[in-house]
């Protein structure tokens, strides 16, 4: 035996001790976080911190209007939407719209220091810049669980329960919109469950901007009992909803009767450069064509 | 790259197959001639070639695999095993460069890593080295190399 | 040699098993007991009720709904029966709460399950929930994702469906 | 010597492990990472590492088959640094996952749920790759520790070096496929393969310099070969300037300028000179993977700096306490190699063999294509050729250890290896318990909606059970316990009138029960009118 039992035995034993001692410190500092109630003006608070430390927005270039998806050229919806840039101020009534629809959780200090903020829309340069639901997404292609699955119906959406958090989707975001749940927010008491109609994501996932999915499904489920196609009359998106100027559109890129649809007419229809290559289902109206 | 440049390249790759092999030397002396091999390969395709196009990215690597190839041509040990090795590199490199680049929604071209795959398996046929077939698998090289 | 690997498959097998059971979902029942002796099976179609007469909402509504305790007395404010169990079901009734029966549902947060259009698709309530003697016997039903699935793709007699994750996940 | 560098190891594990308790409990957000930058330190730390495992093979397996002379004397210490550094490697991809236990996610088995990886994934092909890697090199290594008593293990081991090279290069290209695949324009590059193995080649023969000095055993070869690869790296290094416009002046320095001093004899002969310039080299190749990986200043958090102790204090308790254990076992191992043996494989077993790895890999795919035919075909090859090794790797060395060591040990081995893996089958078709999220909700009872609901299914749910379904009366339920009811004709309805009918329903009558709370007033009123309907109907 080249390495005595005493040796052996004291240097083992400094190991468990060492991992003791840190253990027991580890238990002290988690119940010393706050568990602090959340409301809507602490909501409001960190939407205007997130909107003065805007990240730099690429230059937009012009594109087709969207059409049918190259993976589902059978599908009857694409649903996407339109931000108009001539009515759009800036006002950020989007975001907070979207956090209470989505039960998005706030951040803790640490975080909101280094600009972590959860927020699935984002302001930059005052330009509401949200996930664009790329027809070829780069973040669906990389996930390697089939996390990141592009619906027929043109949502890129996110199965939560199947994300193991590799990120590599975030890292293939051309625009990093994508966000990762670095904390555990019901946890720290940083969650304000809004709308029960949405599941709150656990930490360790990659979440984003699901186009109100949930309100697609209620609304398809509803149309379905009743017996009627669903080309997503009778939805829209919460941000839509809230833009005080209506500068924000939802509705079915191959549904003629879309009022989305109609509005893309004579319209110049942009997107970042970035995103340019990968097909976006939202994209910006601005001036004419 | 037009096929004018791609045929000067291929020519420039022969250059220096023939006497990469011929005298003795040390580990670090070969590594480092092949490392300026591959440079000059590097800085003819940074001259002429188009650095926007993505297929350039390893386009020197092409050539100095090519040049290997042919350089095996020259070996009386072994020649099979390296000839082998020669175009598992090249099929190496076009395979896993291609693969890369069809994430860019670049066009793949099987056909040449077809070829190299099945000249990896002929060259196992050809134990002897006659001139002839020496001169044969140059051309089967030369020709994948001008054409895809 | 032969031995051997008859004995390696063996323990592969043995393996593979115990470690099926072990893994398996837990079928253990998430209903609370309630004071009132409830039988599906007196309640069924001897009797001429569908399930939609107790569970509101079982082919309209995303949620079936449990019954409260008026929609028991809808019909049991009389004497229904002379068997000789109705005193103490009748004083069970009496002494239950407005909402006797409470269920946790077994549906996770992320998926959506819509009641009325599986029956509108003409699904019974038996395809999922398995017979109502089945529930008097305390077992609840065993929905799997694979179930699911199996019966959108196609494979358990109905029109396949669709099978996209964002179609059920949220 | 070898004692003390293992009691370091076991001393820099103590805030090892303090770094991984840390970075398992608070997750992601114990180092250095944001929205923007989603791989941090751990994956910088995974690809030195798994490119620092590469050596032993190609110092082993690779110089066995090429006939190289020197590859007998160091083989032993190569192919146990390889084991060590795949072990550390591997660590730090799974601490890395937002949700470690969710790591099985990644494996390409069909789960119960019917849900398969994304084979277009390059992180798929990652964790086939590196398992099958360390799998074949376990099985090298002990082929190598028996050859020296069997002497007929030796074409096993011919074999495996044979199956090993062309996957230790596949390894290391796929790891640089994570970052080629991207939309990052610093990480794409169709030339990023041979880099990559470049650039692990190099890190991993530094490596090997330091662990024969600790041996006090010198292989001149090895500082030739380092001398050369690193002038291949610094021409990739300009190329990528030429690409990118990137050069990175601390990695130049100390992966090239620095071992250019090697030429000097007289800095050659020290032995501390010459472990300078395999630290140097180390550093500089860590530097490359970081300055690729993270191309932003950010702050570090504790947990970074822990990664260095958590992955030396492994890689030295792993590869000296494997070197106690085997020395004490046989003090002149890393000394002595087996006799020669000339013995080969009949050609019946080798081509059986190598024909069912085909039919094997073959199958996988065959089975699994059909069920995702949106993944292109040419991103199966990835996967398909280690499962190939796999199976060849696997029968080959089962076929060699069965033909030497005793029966019993052997099926008890392996049977406990079996144990395992079928265990693990059961447990991804059986599937495990349902998440119910965090919270599962009590079913409800049907309260007044706001909403009027449908009428015709209004009357379904709430009168029909009595009433019947077109009003005419539930005769199974009605006549047999109830004293009568009221026949809804049109002419009685006409005599009661819309509004004392809608009392009636809200409040109830004799045998019927109030529905207020239940059924809202138009609901009831719309109710009545739906009554109406059917009374006219049935005239």
């Amino acid at each position: 035996m080249l390495i005595s039992k005493r040796t052996f035995i004291k240097s083992f034993g400094a190991l468990l001790g060492g991992l003791l001692l840190f253990g027991c410190r580890k238990q002290g500092e988690k119940s010393l976080s706050r568990v602090r109630p959340v409301s809507i003006p602490d909501i409001k608070k960190q939407i205007k911190e997130a909107m003065k430390n805007q990240k730099p927005l690429d230059s937009l270039v012009a594109i087709p209007v969207p059409s049918s998806l190259k993976a589902f050229p059978n599908a009857t919806n694409r649903f996407g939407m339109a931000i108009d840039l001539d009515l759009c101020d800036g006002c950020g009534e989007c975001v907070l719209a979207c956090n209470l629809e989505n039960n998005i959780p706030l951040v803790n200090e640490y975080q909101a220091s280094k600009n972590n903020y959860m927020h699935w829309i984002e302001l930059r340069d005052q330009i509401p810049v949200t996930c664009f639901h790329c027809g070829d997404a780069p973040c669906e292609k990389v996930c390697p669980t089939g996390a990141a699955v592009h619906s027929p119906d043109g949502v890129s959406a996110m199965v939560y329960a199947r994300c193991a958090g590799t990120r590599f989707c975030g890292v293939n975001c051309p625009i990093k919109i994508r966000k990762f749940n670095y904390v555990d927010a019901l946890d720290e008491g940083l969650q304000f469950i809004s709308n029960p109609e949405v599941p709150v994501r656990e930490q360790g996932v990659i979440e984003k901007c699901s186009l109100c999915l949930h309100r697609i499904q209620n609304a398809r489920l509803k149309a379905k009992t009743i017996g009627k196609e669903f080309l997503g009359e009778n939805v829209t998106t919460a941000c839509a909803e809230a833009c005080p100027k209506g500068a924000i559109l939802f509705g079915n890129w191959l549904d003629p009767n879309s009022l989305l649809y109609k509005k893309a007419r004579g319209r110049g229809v942009y997107t970042l450069s970035s995103i340019a290559p990968f097909d976006p289902s939202v994209v910006y109206f601005k001036g004419v064509r | 790259m037009t096929p004018l440049i791609n045929a000067l390249a291929c020519l420039l790759a022969l250059l220096p197959a023939s006497f990469l092999w011929t005298s003795p030397r040390s580990i670090a002396r070969y590594g480092i001639s092949q490392a300026l091999i591959l440079l000059c390969f590097m800085l003819f395709t940074f001259f002429t070639g188009d650095m926007e196009d993505p297929m350039m990215e390893f386009y020197p690597l092409k050539m100095w695999a090519f040049c290997l190839c042919v350089s095996t041509l020259t070996l009386t040990k072994k020649r099979t095993f390296f000839m082998t090795l020669a175009q598992g590199l090249w099929f190496w490199i076009v395979f896993f460069g291609s693969l890369s680049l069809a994430y860019r929604g670049e066009p793949v071209n099987n056909l040449s890593m077809i070829l190299l795959f099945f000249g990896m398996i002929g060259v196992q046929f050809f134990k002897q080295n006659p001139k002839e077939i020496s001169l044969g698998i140059l051309i089967y090289w030369v020709g994948i190399w001008m054409l895809f | 040699m032969k031995k051997g690997i008859f004995f390696l498959l063996f323990v592969f097998m043995l393996a593979l098993i115990f470690a099926d059971i072990f893994f398996s979902p837990s079928l253990a029942s998430n209903t609370k007991k309630t004071s009132i002796p409830f039988l599906h099976a007196l309640h069924g179609d001897s009797i001429g009720l569908s399930c939609e007469a107790c569970h509101s909402g079982a082919y309209t509504n995303r949620e079936a709904f449990m019954p409260s305790k008026s929609d028991c007395m809808d019909c049991h404010r009389l004497p229904l029966t002379e068997s000789e169990g109705i005193a103490s079901l009748d004083s069970a009734l009496k002494n239950a709460s407005e909402h006797p029966f409470q269920t946790k549902n077994r549906l996770p947060a992320h998926v959506v399950f819509h009641h009325g259009v599986h029956a509108k698709a003409n699904v019974s309530c038996e395809e999922c929930h398995s017979n109502e003697l089945a529930w008097d016997r305390g077992t609840p039903p065993l929905l799997l994702m694979n179930e699911c699935l199996a019966c959108h793709q196609g494979k358990r007699g109905f029109e396949a469906s669709a099978t996209d994750c964002a179609s059920c996940h949220r | 010597m070898v004692k003390k560098l293992f009691i370091v190891g076991l001393i820099l594990l103590i805030p090892g492990i303090w770094t991984l308790f840390q970075a398992l409990s608070i997750g992601p957000a114990s180092w250095a990472l944001d929205q923007s930058l989603f791989w941090g330190t751990p994956i910088v730390n995974f690809v030195f590492w798994i490119g620092l495992a590469h050596a032993g093979t190609f110092l082993s397996a690779i110089l066995l088959i090429l006939e190289v002379r020197f590859q007998k004397r160091i083989s032993l210490v190569a192919e146990l640094s390889t084991i060590a550094a795949i072990l550390v490697a591997s660590i730090f991809p799974l601490i890395h996952l937002g949700i470690v236990s969710r790591f099985y996610f990644l494996i390409p088995f069909f789960n119960e749920r019917n849900i398969f990886a994304n084979f277009s994934s390059p992180l798929i092909w990652d964790f086939v790759a590196i398992f099958v890697y360390l799998c074949i090199s376990i099985f090298y290594i002990v082929t190598h520790l028996l050859s020296l008593k069997h002497a007929s293990l030796l074409k096993t081991r011919k074999v495996l070096a044979w199956i090993l090279f062309p996957l230790v290069l596949w390894v290391h290209t796929i790891v640089s496929l994570d970052f080629a695949v991207t939309t990052n324009n610093l990480w794409q590059g169709a030339y990023f393969p041979i880099y990559f193995i470049l650039g692990a080649l190099f890190s991993g023969l530094a490596l090997v310099v330091f662990l024969l000095e600790v041996q006090k055993r010198r292989v001149r070869k090895i500082e030739e070969l380092l001398i050369a690869a690193s002038w291949l790296l610094f021409v990739f290094w300009i190329w990528e300037f030429f690409q990118k416009g990137v050069w990175h002046f601390e990695v130049v320095f100390f992966g090239f300028v620095i071992v250019q001093l090697l030429w000097i004899p007289v800095l050659r002969k020290q032995k501390a000179f010459r472990l300078f310039v395999s630290f140097s080299v180390l550093i500089s190749m860590w530097l490359e993977r970081y300055v690729l990986i993270i191309p932003l200043d950010i702050e570090w958090l504790p947990v970074d700096y822990g990664w260095f102790a958590l992955g030396i204090g492994l890689f030295l308790s792993v590869f000296f306490g494997l070197y106690l254990l085997i020395q004490k076992h046989n003090p002149l191992v890393f000394y002595v190699s087996a006799e020669e043996s000339n013995e080969k494989y009949s050609r019946k077993v080798l081509w059986g063999i190598l024909a069912g790895a085909v039919v094997f890999a073959l199958l996988y795919f065959a089975l699994n294509y059909p069920l995702d035919t949106s993944v292109p075909l040419m991103n199966w090859i990835p996967v398909l050729f280690p499962l190939f090794s796999l199976f060849a790797g696997l029968s080959f060395f089962a076929l060699g250890v069965y033909s030497v060591v005793p029966k019993k040990q052997f099926f008890l081995v392996s049977g406990l290896l079996v144990l395992i893996l079928g265990g693990a089958f059961g447990a991804f078709y059986a599937g495990g318990d349902t998440n119910l999220g965090v919270e599962s909700k009590i079913i409800s009872v049907e309260r007044v909606s706001k909403n009027n609901r449908p009428v015709k299914d209004l009357w379904a749910s709430r009168c029909a059970s009595c009433h019947g379904l077109k009003g005419e009366g539930n005769r199974k339920f009605i006549y047999e316990f109830y004293p009568e009811i009221q026949d809804l004709t049109l002419e009685r309805l006409n005599s009661q009138g819309e509004d004392s009918l809608t009392q009636v329903v809200l409040k109830g009558r004799a045998f019927m029960n109030p529905f207020e709370g239940r059924v809202s007033e138009p609901e009831a009123r719309a109710l009545i009118r739906y009554m109406y309907q059917l009374a006219e109907e049935k005239e």
